[in-house]
C-alpha cells in the first residue's frame, strides 16, 4: 500500500496507457476478456488515485520525480532536471472525477456500441483519452502538459468520427484542425518561457517570474491562456466543441466534457499557481468577461436548437461560463484570496463537479433516446414518458439540476457563486440568474417535446440494464451532492481551493 | 443538522429542511385537492384541454415553442446566426481575434 | 469584402505583436539561462551512459514526453484504422 | 484505380534496389540511436518509407500481401515493451534507468568526454530505441497501408 | 535587434494563420496547420542554438562546446506529434471528400 501510494502519480498515467496498448491484442482473443481488462485497469487506476488523494489531503502537496534515484529527489542541483509530477488536492479531485466519468462511460459503451465493428480500437482510444487527461492533471511540467494535451486532442478527434457519418467526419476535422492550431500556439508560449528562463517546470518558472516579470511573460500567458480557453470551449471559440459534442457517440461526448474541464483545471493552475503572484486583477476580469459571454451566447443558442445533442452541447458551453465567472472573481483577488473571493472560487470548483455530473447524465439520456428510437431531432420525438417513465424521471433530475433548481446540486454551487459575486459586482449576478432562467426554459422545451404528448409511434427498443445502471449512479450522486453540499465542501472542495490560492506551497513542493 | 447546512459567504442554505417542507406542502396540497368534486365524466370534452374551441393539438413542435421570444429578440439572433457560420476558416478567425484581444488587454493592463 | 478587411486587420495586429515580442527576445546564439542544459551536457553522458545527449534527454530525463509522443502516434494510427474500417479493397 | 495497377518498370527496379539499403540503414539508425544522430523515431520512419515505396511500386497486389493485423500487433508489442521497460525501474522510480553503469548488458561504464562510441552502453536506452523504432515503423506502415487501400466511389450523400 | 531565425518563425506562423483564415480548401488548411507547426519547431530549435556549438553528441566530437540538447528533444517530440496530427487530418479530408464530393470548406452541414 505504501509502495502504491508512493508511485501512484506515475502509475495513474502509465496503467491506462499500458491497458490501451494491450487492448487491441486482447480484443482479437475475446471480447469479454477485453471488457474485463478495460474496466479492471480503470478501477485499479481509480483506486490508486483514491489513496493518493487521501495521502495528499493528509500531508499536503506530493511531488514525484520521474526517473530519479528516489521519487523525492526533485531538484538535485537546485532546480529540477527531470519531469516532476506534482499532486495537490485540486488535481487529485479533478483526476478522481475524470476517472469516475471514464468508468461510467466504459460501462455505458458495452451495450451502446455493441453493433459496431472495431470496438477494441474504440476502447483503446478511450483508455488513451483517460491517460491523457491523467497526464494533463498530474503533470508539473509545461511540455508534458502540451504532449498529453495532444494525446487528448488526437484520440478524442478519432473517437468523434466513430459513427462514420459525413457530419461526424466534418466535426472531427474541425475539432482536430482548430485544437491543433491552439496546441501549437501553446507550444509557442512554452518556448517563450523556456527561452526566457531555460527551464520547463511550472513551479520553478513561477518562482522565477516573481523575480523578473516582463513583457515576454505577458505574451506567454496570453498564448497559453487563449489556447486553454480554446480547449475548454469558451465563447467565442466554442463552435468546434458544439459540433464534436453533437456528432460524437454519447459516451465520447461525456468524455469530451471531462476533457474540457481538465483544460479548465490547467487554466486555473497557470492563472493561480504560476502567474498568480504577479498578475493583477486584469486576468480575473478577462475570465469573468468570457464567462458572461459563454453563459449568454450558449443559452441563447441552446434555445434555438432542435437537435438534442447540439442543444446539450450549447448548454455545456453555458455551464462552463459559470465556472469561469466564479473562478475569475476568485482570481481577480489574488494574491490574497479570502472572504467572498474564496467563496466564489470554491463555488466554481464545486460547479465543476456538479456540471460534469449533470451534463453527463443528460448526454447519456440523449444517447439512450438515440439508442431506442434512432432519432435525434426533438420534433420527431414525443410521448416517450408513456413507455419509459424511469428515463423521464432521470431527465427531470438532470434538467432541474443543471438549471439550478433546489434541492439539486446545481443550485448549491450556483448559490455560492451568485452570493459571492454579488459583493464583487451585482450586475454579473443579474446576468447569471437570467442565464439560469433561460437554461430552465430550454430544458422545459426539451422535456415537453420528447417526453410529453401522445404516445410515441414507431418501433422502440428497450434500454439495456447497464446503461440504466450508469444513469442511476449519476442521478444518485446528483441527489447526494444536492442534499448534503456542505459535506462535499468540507471534504474536498475547500482543500482544492486552498491549494489553488496558495502558490507558495505549490512552489515549495518542488524546491 | 448544522453539518448539513451549506454556509455560503453571506448566508446559509439547508437542502434537507427545504426538501422536508416541500414534501409537507405537497401533502397539504393533495389533501386540499381531495375536497374537490369528482363528478366530471371521463372521455368527454370536460377532460380535454380548452384550445379556444378548436381541437387541441396533440403535440407542439420544438420550433414553435417560444416563437414570440424569437420574434422579439430578432436582431440578437440575426447577429448570433451570422457569428455561427459552420466554416472552419471562421473558427480559426475567432481564435485569432480572441488571441489578439487577450494580448492587447494583458499588454495594456497586465504589466507591473 | 468588409469582413475580409477586418480579418486582415486582426491578423496584422497579431503579426505586429509577435514582431514586437521578437524584438524583445534575446538574440539567438547566446542563450543565457542554460543551467539545465549544461547539467545535461556535463552529467548526461555519465548518468545515462549514452554519447548522444539528445537521446539521453529524450529517453531518460524526459521519458514521459516520449511515452506520450508514442501514444499520440498510436492514437493517430488507431484513428486512421477507425476512419477507414469497412471500406478497404484488398 | 483498378486492382491491376502497377508502376512502371523503372519504379519497380528502383524499389528492388532500394529495399535492402533502406531496411539496413533504418536498423543502423535505430541500433546506434544512443551513439550517433537519430534514434527510434528516425529509424522507424526510414524503415516505413520502404513500405510506402513498396506500395507505390506494386499497387493493390503488393498491398494484398501486407497484413494489417501484423502491423497492429507489432505496434502494440513495441509500445508494451517500452512501457514495461519503464516499469522495470520501479524499484527506484518509474522510468528509472536501471541497467546503466551496472557492468552487465548495455551497462558499460564510460567516463565524461569524447570517445569512439561503444554499443553496450546506455542501459535501457538502446532497448527503448528498438521498441520505439518498432512502434513507429508499424504505426506509419499501418497509416500508409490504410490510406492506400482506401477505396470508395464518391457518394455525395 | 531581432534575430533572423525568430523573424522567420514569426513569419511562418503568421503565414499559416492567414492561410487558415482565408483559403477555402481543406487540404490548404491541413498545410496551414503543418506550416504553423513548422514555424513553432523552428522557433524552439533556434532558442537552443549556441553560436559555434556542435550537436550534443560525444562520439568523435571535435570540441566540447555544444548546443542545448533540451530544445532538440522537444522539437523531435513536436515533429512526431505534428506528423500524427497531419496524418489523421488527411484521413478525415479523404473521408469528407468521399461523402461531400468536394474539398470546399463552405460545403458544410453543421452550422448555428
Amino acid at each position: 500500500m505504501i509502495f502504491l501510494a508512493e508511485h501512484a502519480p506515475a502509475f495513474a498515467i502509465a496503467v491506462p496507457l499500458l491497458a490501451a496498448f494491450v487492448t487491441p491484442v486482447l480484443g482479437r482473443i475475446s471480447e469479454k476478456i477485453r471488457n474485463i481488462w478495460v474496466i479492471f485497469s480503470l478501477l485499479f487506476t481509480e483506486f490508486l488515485v483514491f489513496i493518493l488523494g487521501c495521502k495528499v489531503l493528509d500531508e499536503g502537496v506530493y511531488t514525484y520525480a520521474l526517473g530519479a534515484v528516489t521519487p523525492s529527489l526533485t531538484s538535485p542541483v537546485g532546480f529540477p532536471v527531470r519531469i516532476i509530477l506534482e499532486t495537490d488536492a485540486m488535481n487529485a479531485l479533478i483526476s478522481f472525477m475524470v476517472l469516475s466519468i471514464a468508468i461510467i462511460t466504459v460501462v455505458y459503451s458495452w451495450k451502446f456500441i455493441e453493433k459496431y465493428e472495431a470496438q477494441d480500437r474504440f476502447y483503446s482510444l478511450l483508455l488513451l483519452l483517460t491517460a491523457g487527461m491523467m497526464g494533463m492533471s498530474f503533470t508539473g511540467d509545461f511540455f508534458t502538459m502540451f504532449v498529453f494535451l495532444e494525446v487528448v486532442s488526437v484520440s478524442s478527434a478519432a473517437l468523434v468520427a466513430f459513427f462514420k457519418k459525413a457530419e461526424s467526419f466534418e466535426a472531427a476535422f474541425k475539432y482536430l484542425a482548430i485544437s491543433s492550431i491552439g496546441s501549437f500556439f501553446m507550444l509557442f508560449g512554452i518556448g517563450l518561457l523556456y527561452g526566457h528562463y531555460g527551464l520547463l517546470n511550472m513551479a520553478v518558472i513561477a518562482k522565477e517570474i516573481i523575480l523578473h516579470y516582463s513583457f515576454l511573460d505577458v505574451v506567454a500567458l496570453s498564448l497559453l491562456g487563449t489556447a486553454l480557453l480554446l480547449k475548454l470551449g469558451s465563447v467565442p471559440i466554442h463552435m468546434w466543441k458544439v459540433d464534436s459534442l453533437q456528432e460524437a457517440p454519447a459516451p465520447v461526448s461525456v468524455v469530451c466534457i471531462a476533457t474540457s474541464l481538465v483544460g479548465l483545471y490547467l487554466l486555473f493552475r497557470i492563472g493561480f499557481s504560476v502567474f498568480g503572484l504577479v498578475i493583477n486583477s486584469i486576468l480575473g476580469w478577462i475570465l469573468v468577461f468570457f464567462g458572461i459571454l459563454s453563459i449568454f451566447i450558449g443559452v441563447a443558442m441552446a434555445l434555438l436548437q432542435n437537435n438534442l445533442k447540439r442543444l446539450l452541447g450549447y448548454s455545456a458551453v453555458a455551464e462552463v461560463g459559470y465556472i469561469l465567472l466564479g473562478a475569475g472573481v476568485g482570481l481577480s483577488a489574488m494574491p490574497e484570496v479570502n472572504g467572498f473571493a474564496f467563496e466564489a472560487l470554491s463555488g466554481g470548483i464545486f460547479h465543476i463537479v456538479n456540471d460534469v455530473l449533470d451534463i453527463s447524465l443528460l448526454f447519456l439520456i440523449a444517447g439512450s433516446i438515440y439508442y431506442i428510437t434512432k432519432k435525434r431531432n426533438i420534433d420527431e420525438l414525443g410521448g416517450l414518458a408513456h413507455d419509459f417513465p424511469s428515463l423521464s424521471v432521470l431527465f427531470i433530475i438532470g434538467m432541474l439540476a443543471i438549471s439550478g433548481i433546489p434541492p439539486f446540486n446545481g443550485f448549491a454551487s450556483k448559490l455560492m457563486i451568485y452570493e459571492s459575486v454579488f459583493y464583487f459586482n451585482p450586475l454579473l449576478v443579474i446576468l447569471g440568474v437570467l442565464g439560469s432562467i433561460l437554461m430552465l426554459a430550454v430544458f422545459v422545451k426539451v422535456f415537453a417535446c420528447i417526453f410529453l404528448g401522445a404516445p410515441y409511434e414507431g418501433e422502440v427498443e428497450e434500454v439495456p440494464g447497464s446503461m440504466m445502471f450508469t444513469m442511476w449512479v449519476l442521478a444518485f450522486f446528483i441527489l447526494f451532492l444536492g442534499l448534503f453540499p456542505q459535506v462535499a465542501i468540507d471534504i474536498f472542495i475547500a482543500p482544492a481551493a486552498e491549494a489553488l490560492v496558495h502558490p507558495e506551497v505549490y512552489i515549495g513542493g518542488v524546491l | 443538522m448544522i453539518g448539513l447546512t451549506l454556509r455560503t459567504g453571506a448566508g446559509f442554505w439547508n437542502p434537507v429542511i427545504l426538501s422536508f417542507s416541500l414534501i409537507v406542502v405537497i401533502c397539504l396540497v393533495y389533501f386540499v385537492r381531495s375536497f374537490g368534486e369528482k363528478k366530471y365524466k371521463k372521455g368527454t370534452e370536460q377532460t380535454d384541454p380548452f384550445f379556444s374551441g378548436a381541437p387541441a393539438p396533440q403535440k407542439v413542435g420544438g420550433g414553435n415553442i417560444y416563437g414570440i421570444f424569437f420574434t422579439y429578440m430578432d436582431e440578437y439572433y440575426v447577429l448570433l446566426k451570422r457569428m455561427h457560420t459552420g466554416v472552419i476558416n471562421d473558427y480559426v478567425y475567432w481564435f485569432v481575434l480572441t488571441l489578439t484581444i487577450v494580448l492587447v488587454v494583458l499588454a495594456l493592463g497586465g504589466l507591473p | 469584402m468588409k469582413e475580409k478587411n477586418i480579418k486582415g486587420v486582426t491578423l496584422c495586429v497579431l503579426f505586429v505583436f509577435l514582431l514586437v515580442m521578437g524584438f524583445c527576445l534575446r538574440p539567438a546564439g547566446e542563450p543565457v539561462n542554460t543551467e539545465m542544459d549544461d547539467y545535461f551536457i556535463t552529467y548526461g553522458q555519465v548518468q545515462t551512459g549514452s554519447n548522444n545527449i539528445v537521446t539521453s534527454v529524450v529517453f531518460d530525463y524526459r521519458g514521459m514526453d516520449t511515452l506520450g509522443e508514442a501514444s499520440v502516434l498510436f492514437a493517430a494510427a488507431s484513428g486512421v484504422f477507425l476512419v477507414f474500417r469497412g471500406e478497404r479493397n484488398e | 484505380m483498378n486492382n491491376e495497377y502497377r508502376a512502371s518498370v523503372v519504379v519497380r527496379t528502383v524499389a528492388y534496389i532500394l529495399a535492402a539499403p533502406l531496411i539496413v540503414f533504418g536498423l543502423y539508425v535505430i541500433l546506434h540511436g544512443h551513439l550517433t544522430p537519430g534514434g527510434g523515431f528516425a529509424g522507424g520512419a526510414i524503415m516505413a518509407t520502404f513500405i510506402a515505396l513498396f506500395l507505390v511500386s506494386f499497387g493493390r497486389k503488393g498491398a494484398g500481401s501486407l497484413h494489417r493485423n501484423l502491423f497492429s500487433v507489432l505496434e502494440s508489442l513495441g509500445l508494451t515493451v517500452f512501457v514495461v521497460l519503464a516499469f522495470l525501474g520501479i524499484s527506484n522510480t518509474f522510468f528509472y534507468n536501471f541497467m546503466v553503469n551496472s557492468g552487465h548488458l548495455f551497462g558499460r561504464v564510460i567516463s565524461f568526454g569524447v570517445n569512439p562510441g561503444y554499443l553496450d552502453t546506455g542501459g535501457v536506452i538502446p532497448l527503448m530505441n528498438i521498441a520505439v523504432g518498432l512502434e513507429v515503423f508499424s504505426a506509419i506502415s499501418l497509416i500508409v497501408l490504410e490510406m492506400f487501400t482506401y477505396s470508395r466511389e464518391d457518394k455525395n450523400d | 535587434m531581432i534575430s533572423i531565425q525568430f523573424l522567420a518563425a514569426i513569419i511562418l506562423i503568421s503565414l499559416g494563420l492567414s492561410v487558415a483564415v482565408f483559403k477555402k480548401n481543406l487540404i490548404k488548411i491541413v498545410m496551414a496547420v503543418h506550416v504553423i507547426g513548422s514555424g513553432v519547431n523552428l522557433f524552439l530549435v533556434s532558442l537552443g542554438y549556441r553560436a559555434g556549438g556542435i550537436a550534443p553528441i560525444f562520439t568523435d566530437a571535435s570540441k566540447l562546446q555544444m548546443v542545448l540538447p533540451t530544445t532538440q528533444a522537444l522539437t523531435l517530440t513536436s515533429i512526431v506529434i505534428d506528423f500524427a496530427v497531419v496524418a489523421l487530418m488527411l484521413s478525415f479530408v479523404i473521408s469528407i471528400y468521399g461523402h461531400y464530393g468536394t474539398l470546399d470548406t463552405q460545403k458544410r452541414r453543421l452550422k448555428e
